[in-house]
Protein backbone atom coordinates (compact mmCIF):
# COMPACT_ATOMS: atom_id res chain seq x y z
CA UNK A 1 0.00 0.00 0.00
CA UNK A 2 2.46 2.52 0.37
CA UNK A 3 5.87 2.21 -1.94
CA UNK A 4 8.16 4.75 -3.78
CA UNK A 5 8.65 3.90 -7.12
CA UNK A 6 11.10 4.29 -9.98
CA UNK A 7 8.33 4.75 -12.69
CA UNK A 8 5.17 6.82 -12.33
CA UNK A 9 2.46 6.05 -10.00
CA UNK A 10 -0.22 4.98 -11.25
CA UNK A 11 -3.98 5.78 -10.27
CA UNK A 12 -5.79 3.10 -11.78
CA UNK A 13 -3.48 0.40 -10.03
CA UNK A 14 -4.10 2.40 -6.24
CA UNK A 15 -8.00 2.28 -6.93
CA UNK A 16 -8.17 -0.82 -7.46
CA UNK A 17 -6.22 -1.53 -4.06
CA UNK A 18 -7.83 0.22 -1.90
CA UNK A 19 -11.52 -0.46 -3.51
CA UNK A 20 -13.61 -3.15 -1.73
CA UNK A 21 -17.40 -3.37 -1.42
CA UNK A 22 -17.17 -1.58 1.73
CA UNK A 23 -16.83 1.70 -0.15
CA UNK A 24 -19.03 3.56 -1.28
CA UNK A 25 -16.30 6.86 -2.07
CA UNK A 26 -12.99 7.10 -3.12
CA UNK A 27 -10.61 10.19 -3.46
CA UNK A 28 -7.74 10.20 -5.10
CA UNK A 29 -4.88 12.99 -5.31
CA UNK A 30 -2.61 12.99 -8.02
CA UNK A 31 0.62 15.19 -8.18
CA UNK A 32 2.03 16.32 -11.04
CA UNK A 33 4.60 18.05 -12.36
CA UNK A 34 3.93 21.29 -13.70
CA UNK A 35 5.96 22.85 -16.35
CA UNK A 36 6.60 26.76 -15.20
CA UNK A 37 7.12 27.79 -10.60
CA UNK A 38 7.51 31.00 -10.15
CA UNK A 39 7.40 31.84 -13.62
CA UNK A 40 10.57 30.22 -14.12
CA UNK A 41 10.47 27.53 -16.73
CA UNK A 42 11.15 24.00 -15.01
CA UNK A 43 12.58 21.32 -17.33
CA UNK A 44 12.78 18.02 -14.78
CA UNK A 45 12.37 17.08 -11.45
CA UNK A 46 14.27 15.11 -9.68
CA UNK A 47 13.34 13.17 -6.54
CA UNK A 48 15.56 11.51 -4.02
CA UNK A 49 14.05 9.88 -0.82
CA UNK A 50 15.03 7.49 1.98
CA UNK A 51 12.95 4.72 0.98
CA UNK A 52 12.86 3.00 4.36
CA UNK A 53 11.71 5.29 6.59
CA UNK A 54 9.46 7.23 3.74
CA UNK A 55 7.56 3.99 3.54
CA UNK A 56 7.34 4.08 7.46
CA UNK A 57 6.24 7.38 7.78
CA UNK A 58 3.75 6.84 4.75
CA UNK A 59 2.14 4.00 6.66
CA UNK A 60 2.04 6.19 10.05
CA UNK A 61 0.25 8.69 7.75
CA UNK A 62 -2.55 6.27 7.11
CA UNK A 63 -2.65 5.13 10.74
CA UNK A 64 -3.22 8.77 12.00
CA UNK A 65 -5.72 9.30 9.17
CA UNK A 66 -7.91 5.97 9.82
CA UNK A 67 -7.81 6.92 13.55
CA UNK A 68 -9.63 10.36 12.86
CA UNK A 69 -11.70 9.65 10.19
CA UNK A 70 -14.00 6.61 9.48
CA UNK A 71 -11.90 4.92 6.53
CA UNK A 72 -11.35 1.80 5.37
CA UNK A 73 -8.22 1.66 3.21
CA UNK A 74 -5.55 4.15 2.05
CA UNK A 75 -2.11 2.98 -0.25
CA UNK A 76 0.18 6.19 -0.87
CA UNK A 77 3.00 5.81 -3.91
CA UNK A 78 5.67 7.92 -4.89
CA UNK A 79 8.02 8.38 -7.78
CA UNK A 80 11.68 8.42 -6.96
CA UNK A 81 14.13 9.86 -9.80
CA UNK A 82 13.57 11.59 -12.73
CA UNK A 83 10.28 13.43 -13.91
CA UNK A 84 9.16 15.68 -16.81
CA UNK A 85 6.29 18.01 -17.05
CA UNK A 86 3.32 16.11 -17.44
CA UNK A 87 4.35 12.94 -15.07
CA UNK A 88 2.60 11.58 -11.92
CA UNK A 89 5.07 11.73 -9.15
CA UNK A 90 2.91 10.89 -6.17
CA UNK A 91 -0.72 9.51 -6.19
CA UNK A 92 -2.45 8.73 -3.00
CA UNK A 93 -5.77 6.99 -2.64
CA UNK A 94 -8.27 6.88 0.35
CA UNK A 95 -11.74 4.39 0.58
CA UNK A 96 -14.44 4.91 2.56
CA UNK A 97 -18.30 4.07 2.79
CA UNK A 98 -18.64 7.93 2.13
CA UNK A 99 -17.28 10.88 0.56
CA UNK A 100 -17.04 13.15 3.47
CA UNK A 101 -14.05 10.98 5.43
CA UNK A 102 -12.37 10.07 1.58
CA UNK A 103 -11.92 13.52 1.50
CA UNK A 104 -10.63 14.93 4.49
CA UNK A 105 -8.19 12.01 4.92
CA UNK A 106 -7.21 12.21 1.33
CA UNK A 107 -6.27 15.99 1.89
CA UNK A 108 -4.80 15.25 5.23
CA UNK A 109 -2.32 12.57 3.57
CA UNK A 110 -0.78 14.99 1.10
CA UNK A 111 -0.45 18.02 3.51
CA UNK A 112 1.20 15.54 5.85
CA UNK A 113 3.38 13.62 3.06
CA UNK A 114 4.30 17.13 2.26
CA UNK A 115 5.69 18.08 5.84
CA UNK A 116 7.53 14.89 7.09
CA UNK A 117 7.92 12.24 4.35
CA UNK A 118 11.60 11.96 3.46
CA UNK A 119 11.86 12.59 -0.29
CA UNK A 120 13.47 15.75 -1.77
CA UNK A 121 12.53 17.74 -4.90
CA UNK A 122 15.18 19.12 -7.19
CA UNK A 123 14.19 21.43 -9.82
CA UNK A 124 16.21 21.49 -12.81
CA UNK A 125 16.02 24.64 -14.75
CA UNK A 126 18.00 25.44 -18.45
CA UNK A 127 20.27 27.49 -16.52
CA UNK A 128 20.17 25.82 -12.90
CA UNK A 129 18.89 23.90 -10.08
CA UNK A 130 17.57 24.50 -6.67
CA UNK A 131 16.54 21.81 -3.79
CA UNK A 132 12.60 23.33 -3.46
CA UNK A 133 12.45 25.01 0.11
CA UNK A 134 15.85 24.02 1.55
CA UNK A 135 16.43 26.93 2.62
CA UNK A 136 14.21 30.00 4.04
CA UNK B 1 43.26 10.90 33.64
CA UNK B 2 40.61 9.13 32.28
CA UNK B 3 40.09 8.96 28.53
CA UNK B 4 36.58 9.37 27.00
CA UNK B 5 35.46 6.00 25.17
CA UNK B 6 34.71 6.87 21.41
CA UNK B 7 32.72 6.04 18.79
CA UNK B 8 31.81 5.52 15.03
CA UNK B 9 28.84 6.94 13.51
CA UNK B 10 27.36 6.24 10.23
CA UNK B 11 25.54 9.13 9.00
CA UNK B 12 23.23 8.97 6.34
CA UNK B 13 22.89 13.03 4.71
CA UNK B 14 20.28 13.10 2.36
CA UNK B 15 18.95 15.84 -0.54
CA UNK B 16 21.10 19.21 -0.06
CA UNK B 17 22.65 17.75 3.23
CA UNK B 18 24.35 15.42 1.22
CA UNK B 19 25.94 17.72 -1.30
CA UNK B 20 26.78 19.92 1.87
CA UNK B 21 28.50 17.02 3.40
CA UNK B 22 29.78 15.55 0.20
CA UNK B 23 29.83 11.49 0.92
CA UNK B 24 26.78 9.34 1.89
CA UNK B 25 27.43 7.00 3.94
CA UNK B 26 29.74 9.91 5.70
CA UNK B 27 31.70 8.47 9.44
CA UNK B 28 31.26 10.85 12.46
CA UNK B 29 33.41 10.13 15.54
CA UNK B 30 31.69 11.00 18.86
CA UNK B 31 32.09 9.91 22.71
CA UNK B 32 30.18 7.63 23.85
CA UNK B 33 26.49 8.55 25.27
CA UNK B 34 26.45 11.43 22.68
CA UNK B 35 22.81 12.34 22.05
CA UNK B 36 21.48 13.09 18.63
CA UNK B 37 21.76 17.67 19.72
CA UNK B 38 25.63 16.84 19.87
CA UNK B 39 25.43 14.91 16.39
CA UNK B 40 24.12 17.79 14.75
CA UNK B 41 26.31 20.53 16.98
CA UNK B 42 28.89 19.07 15.63
CA UNK B 43 27.97 18.52 11.96
CA UNK B 44 27.01 22.65 12.00
CA UNK B 45 30.89 23.14 12.93
CA UNK B 46 32.18 21.51 10.98
CA UNK B 47 30.06 22.35 7.80
CA UNK B 48 28.58 25.75 8.42
CA UNK B 49 26.34 25.66 5.11
CA UNK B 50 23.95 23.33 6.84
CA UNK B 51 23.22 26.66 9.23
CA UNK B 52 21.57 27.53 6.20
CA UNK B 53 19.02 25.41 5.64
CA UNK B 54 15.65 26.47 6.78
CA UNK B 55 15.50 22.96 9.50
CA UNK B 56 17.59 20.37 9.67
CA UNK B 57 16.21 17.23 11.44
CA UNK B 58 17.64 13.78 12.20
CA UNK B 59 16.18 9.97 12.09
CA UNK B 60 17.68 7.36 13.87
CA UNK B 61 17.27 4.04 12.44
CA UNK B 62 14.10 5.45 10.17
CA UNK B 63 12.16 7.24 12.53
CA UNK B 64 12.48 10.87 13.64
CA UNK B 65 14.03 11.52 16.50
CA UNK B 66 14.92 14.21 19.23
CA UNK B 67 17.90 16.09 20.06
CA UNK B 68 18.06 14.02 23.75
CA UNK B 69 17.83 10.61 22.02
CA UNK B 70 21.41 8.38 22.62
CA UNK B 71 23.06 7.56 19.24
CA UNK B 72 25.29 4.35 18.88
CA UNK B 73 27.61 2.91 16.66
CA UNK B 74 24.33 0.69 15.97
CA UNK B 75 22.39 3.00 14.41
CA UNK B 76 21.56 3.78 11.37
CA UNK B 77 21.31 7.83 11.41
CA UNK B 78 19.80 9.85 8.84
CA UNK B 79 20.59 13.36 8.00
CA UNK B 80 16.82 15.07 7.06
CA UNK B 81 16.84 19.04 5.30
CA UNK B 82 13.55 20.57 4.34
CA UNK B 83 11.03 17.51 2.64
CA UNK B 84 9.86 18.48 -0.46
CA UNK B 85 7.88 15.42 -2.05
CA UNK B 86 4.74 15.59 -4.06
CA UNK C 1 -15.85 16.72 -20.41
CA UNK C 2 -19.44 15.88 -19.45
CA UNK C 3 -21.35 12.63 -19.86
CA UNK C 4 -24.18 9.78 -19.22
CA UNK C 5 -22.26 6.77 -19.87
CA UNK C 6 -23.92 3.13 -20.35
CA UNK C 7 -20.44 1.91 -19.21
CA UNK C 8 -18.48 2.09 -15.98
CA UNK C 9 -16.94 5.90 -16.00
CA UNK C 10 -12.64 5.12 -15.91
CA UNK C 11 -10.84 7.15 -13.92
CA UNK C 12 -7.81 6.70 -16.25
CA UNK C 13 -9.84 8.37 -18.70
CA UNK C 14 -10.75 11.16 -16.74
CA UNK C 15 -7.30 11.70 -15.54
CA UNK C 16 -5.94 12.30 -18.85
CA UNK C 17 -9.16 14.70 -20.26
CA UNK C 18 -7.97 17.30 -17.75
CA UNK C 19 -4.23 16.62 -17.07
CA UNK C 20 -1.81 19.58 -18.46
CA UNK C 21 1.63 20.92 -17.86
CA UNK C 22 -0.37 23.77 -16.05
CA UNK C 23 -1.87 21.85 -13.28
CA UNK C 24 0.08 20.22 -10.34
CA UNK C 25 -2.75 18.97 -8.79
CA UNK C 26 -5.39 16.76 -9.44
CA UNK C 27 -8.43 15.63 -7.28
CA UNK C 28 -10.17 12.17 -8.50
CA UNK C 29 -13.53 11.05 -6.56
CA UNK C 30 -14.96 7.75 -7.24
CA UNK C 31 -18.70 7.23 -6.52
CA UNK C 32 -18.92 2.91 -6.05
CA UNK C 33 -21.60 0.64 -5.20
CA UNK C 34 -21.74 -0.34 -1.58
CA UNK C 35 -22.90 -3.88 -1.02
CA UNK C 36 -25.60 -2.67 2.05
CA UNK C 37 -26.95 0.13 2.57
CA UNK C 38 -28.26 0.85 6.38
CA UNK C 39 -27.17 -2.99 7.07
CA UNK C 40 -29.79 -4.34 3.88
CA UNK C 41 -27.37 -5.87 1.12
CA UNK C 42 -28.12 -4.52 -1.99
CA UNK C 43 -27.73 -6.37 -5.01
CA UNK C 44 -28.01 -4.19 -7.94
CA UNK C 45 -28.60 -0.05 -8.53
CA UNK C 46 -30.26 1.04 -11.62
CA UNK C 47 -29.88 4.20 -12.41
CA UNK C 48 -31.92 6.89 -14.64
CA UNK C 49 -31.10 9.96 -15.96
CA UNK C 50 -32.51 12.85 -17.75
CA UNK C 51 -29.39 12.55 -19.89
CA UNK C 52 -29.22 16.33 -22.03
CA UNK C 53 -30.07 18.03 -19.33
CA UNK C 54 -27.86 16.03 -16.93
CA UNK C 55 -25.00 16.75 -19.34
CA UNK C 56 -26.06 20.82 -18.79
CA UNK C 57 -25.74 20.62 -15.08
CA UNK C 58 -22.79 19.19 -14.88
CA UNK C 59 -21.57 21.54 -16.96
CA UNK C 60 -23.12 24.79 -14.83
CA UNK C 61 -21.50 22.84 -11.58
CA UNK C 62 -17.72 22.95 -13.27
CA UNK C 63 -18.63 26.77 -14.15
CA UNK C 64 -19.39 27.57 -10.91
CA UNK C 65 -16.72 26.13 -9.50
CA UNK C 66 -14.53 27.59 -11.87
CA UNK C 67 -15.67 30.97 -10.54
CA UNK C 68 -14.87 30.47 -6.77
CA UNK C 69 -11.81 28.44 -7.31
CA UNK C 70 -8.67 28.79 -9.58
CA UNK C 71 -8.69 25.32 -11.30
CA UNK C 72 -8.12 24.96 -14.84
CA UNK C 73 -10.60 21.81 -16.01
CA UNK C 74 -13.15 19.84 -14.57
CA UNK C 75 -15.05 16.62 -15.59
CA UNK C 76 -17.96 14.65 -14.67
CA UNK C 77 -18.94 11.30 -16.21
CA UNK C 78 -21.68 9.46 -14.39
CA UNK C 79 -23.20 5.65 -15.13
CA UNK C 80 -26.64 5.39 -16.69
CA UNK C 81 -28.19 2.08 -16.04
CA UNK C 82 -27.56 -1.30 -14.19
CA UNK C 83 -24.91 -1.15 -11.48
CA UNK C 84 -23.25 -3.99 -8.92
CA UNK C 85 -21.77 -3.73 -5.63
CA UNK C 86 -17.84 -2.63 -6.72
CA UNK C 87 -18.66 -1.31 -10.12
CA UNK C 88 -17.94 2.74 -10.54
CA UNK C 89 -20.91 4.80 -11.37
CA UNK C 90 -19.59 8.42 -11.11
CA UNK C 91 -16.21 9.91 -11.67
CA UNK C 92 -15.08 13.34 -11.18
CA UNK C 93 -11.45 14.81 -11.50
CA UNK C 94 -10.34 18.49 -11.23
CA UNK C 95 -7.37 19.85 -11.85
CA UNK C 96 -5.49 22.53 -10.65
CA UNK C 97 -2.56 24.56 -9.88
CA UNK C 98 -2.28 23.84 -6.43
CA UNK C 99 -3.68 20.95 -4.83
CA UNK C 100 -6.55 22.88 -2.36
CA UNK C 101 -7.91 24.13 -5.32
CA UNK C 102 -8.33 20.87 -6.68
CA UNK C 103 -9.86 19.23 -3.38
CA UNK C 104 -12.56 22.17 -2.59
CA UNK C 105 -13.75 22.29 -6.24
CA UNK C 106 -14.10 18.59 -6.44
CA UNK C 107 -15.61 18.29 -2.87
CA UNK C 108 -18.23 21.05 -4.31
CA UNK C 109 -18.80 19.01 -7.60
CA UNK C 110 -20.02 15.89 -5.81
CA UNK C 111 -21.99 17.99 -3.01
CA UNK C 112 -23.91 19.59 -6.16
CA UNK C 113 -24.16 16.92 -8.67
CA UNK C 114 -26.17 15.16 -5.51
CA UNK C 115 -28.12 17.88 -4.94
CA UNK C 116 -29.03 18.97 -8.53
CA UNK C 117 -28.66 16.78 -11.45
CA UNK C 118 -31.41 14.56 -12.85
CA UNK C 119 -30.15 11.31 -12.00
CA UNK C 120 -32.44 8.91 -10.24
CA UNK C 121 -31.01 5.95 -8.28
CA UNK C 122 -32.95 2.83 -7.45
CA UNK C 123 -31.96 -0.05 -4.83
CA UNK C 124 -32.40 -3.69 -5.35
CA UNK C 125 -32.55 -5.99 -2.90
CA UNK C 126 -33.52 -9.79 -2.61
CA UNK C 127 -36.99 -9.35 -1.49
CA UNK C 128 -37.94 -5.52 -3.19
CA UNK C 129 -36.90 -2.50 -5.18
CA UNK C 130 -36.79 1.71 -3.71
CA UNK C 131 -35.83 5.00 -4.91
CA UNK C 132 -33.71 6.16 -3.20
CA UNK C 133 -34.39 9.68 -0.72
CA UNK C 134 -37.86 9.41 -2.84
CA UNK C 135 -39.97 10.24 0.45
CA UNK C 136 -39.28 11.59 3.50
CA UNK D 1 -69.56 33.72 -23.10
CA UNK D 2 -65.90 33.51 -24.22
CA UNK D 3 -64.45 30.00 -24.05
CA UNK D 4 -60.65 29.69 -22.69
CA UNK D 5 -57.67 28.54 -25.04
CA UNK D 6 -56.45 25.40 -24.04
CA UNK D 7 -52.48 23.84 -24.81
CA UNK D 8 -51.62 20.66 -24.52
CA UNK D 9 -48.14 20.30 -22.99
CA UNK D 10 -45.47 17.65 -23.38
CA UNK D 11 -44.60 16.29 -20.15
CA UNK D 12 -41.45 13.61 -19.20
CA UNK D 13 -41.33 12.26 -16.04
CA UNK D 14 -38.73 10.62 -14.07
CA UNK D 15 -38.02 7.97 -11.79
CA UNK D 16 -40.32 7.56 -9.11
CA UNK D 17 -42.51 10.35 -10.75
CA UNK D 18 -43.12 8.40 -13.87
CA UNK D 19 -43.78 4.79 -11.88
CA UNK D 20 -46.50 7.23 -10.56
CA UNK D 21 -47.75 8.90 -13.71
CA UNK D 22 -47.30 5.76 -15.58
CA UNK D 23 -46.46 6.85 -18.92
CA UNK D 24 -43.77 9.34 -20.62
CA UNK D 25 -43.91 11.38 -22.53
CA UNK D 26 -47.75 12.06 -21.00
CA UNK D 27 -49.82 14.86 -22.18
CA UNK D 28 -51.60 17.18 -19.98
CA UNK D 29 -54.01 19.72 -20.87
CA UNK D 30 -53.70 23.38 -19.39
CA UNK D 31 -55.06 26.86 -20.40
CA UNK D 32 -53.33 29.28 -22.19
CA UNK D 33 -50.93 31.12 -20.05
CA UNK D 34 -50.30 28.11 -17.37
CA UNK D 35 -47.24 28.58 -15.15
CA UNK D 36 -44.81 25.87 -13.79
CA UNK D 37 -47.02 25.99 -10.26
CA UNK D 38 -50.43 25.20 -12.37
CA UNK D 39 -48.64 22.39 -13.96
CA UNK D 40 -47.39 21.00 -10.36
CA UNK D 41 -51.13 21.62 -9.00
CA UNK D 42 -52.89 19.72 -11.50
CA UNK D 43 -50.64 17.07 -11.50
CA UNK D 44 -50.97 17.11 -8.08
CA UNK D 45 -54.70 16.70 -7.94
CA UNK D 46 -54.14 14.05 -10.92
CA UNK D 47 -51.93 11.47 -8.99
CA UNK D 48 -52.22 12.38 -5.21
CA UNK D 49 -49.12 10.14 -4.66
CA UNK D 50 -47.14 12.55 -5.91
CA UNK D 51 -47.68 14.61 -3.15
CA UNK D 52 -45.98 12.28 -1.05
CA UNK D 53 -42.60 13.23 -2.52
CA UNK D 54 -39.78 14.36 -0.16
CA UNK D 55 -39.85 17.14 -3.13
CA UNK D 56 -40.73 17.88 -6.59
CA UNK D 57 -39.32 20.05 -9.24
CA UNK D 58 -39.90 20.79 -12.54
CA UNK D 59 -37.68 21.75 -15.57
CA UNK D 60 -38.68 23.28 -18.99
CA UNK D 61 -36.11 22.62 -21.94
CA UNK D 62 -33.68 21.50 -19.66
CA UNK D 63 -33.36 23.87 -17.08
CA UNK D 64 -35.21 23.79 -13.48
CA UNK D 65 -37.54 26.32 -13.72
CA UNK D 66 -39.52 28.49 -10.60
CA UNK D 67 -43.54 28.34 -10.05
CA UNK D 68 -44.61 31.67 -11.56
CA UNK D 69 -42.74 30.12 -15.13
CA UNK D 70 -45.05 30.15 -17.88
CA UNK D 71 -45.25 27.00 -20.29
CA UNK D 72 -46.41 26.58 -23.67
CA UNK D 73 -46.79 23.56 -25.55
CA UNK D 74 -43.64 24.13 -27.64
CA UNK D 75 -41.69 23.28 -24.00
CA UNK D 76 -40.27 19.79 -23.46
CA UNK D 77 -41.61 19.87 -19.35
CA UNK D 78 -39.65 17.14 -17.32
CA UNK D 79 -41.04 16.42 -13.61
CA UNK D 80 -38.31 15.45 -11.16
CA UNK D 81 -38.67 13.93 -7.87
CA UNK D 82 -35.76 14.34 -5.78
CA UNK D 83 -32.24 13.30 -7.26
CA UNK D 84 -30.31 10.74 -6.14
CA UNK D 85 -27.14 10.21 -8.53
CA UNK D 86 -23.38 9.80 -7.29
Amino acid sequence: MFAILQSNPDPGALTRLVSGPDSGAIDLFIGTVRNQTGGRAVVALEFESYGPMAKKEMAKIAEEAKSRWPVNKIAIHHLEGRALPGDTVVVIAVAAAHRAAAFEACRFAIDQLKERVPIWKKELYEDGEVWVAAHP
Amino acid sequence: MIKNQHMQLRVLPFGIARDIIGTSPFTLELEEGARVQDLLDRLKVQFPELKKLRSIAVAVNEAYADGSQAVTGEDEIAIIPPVSGG
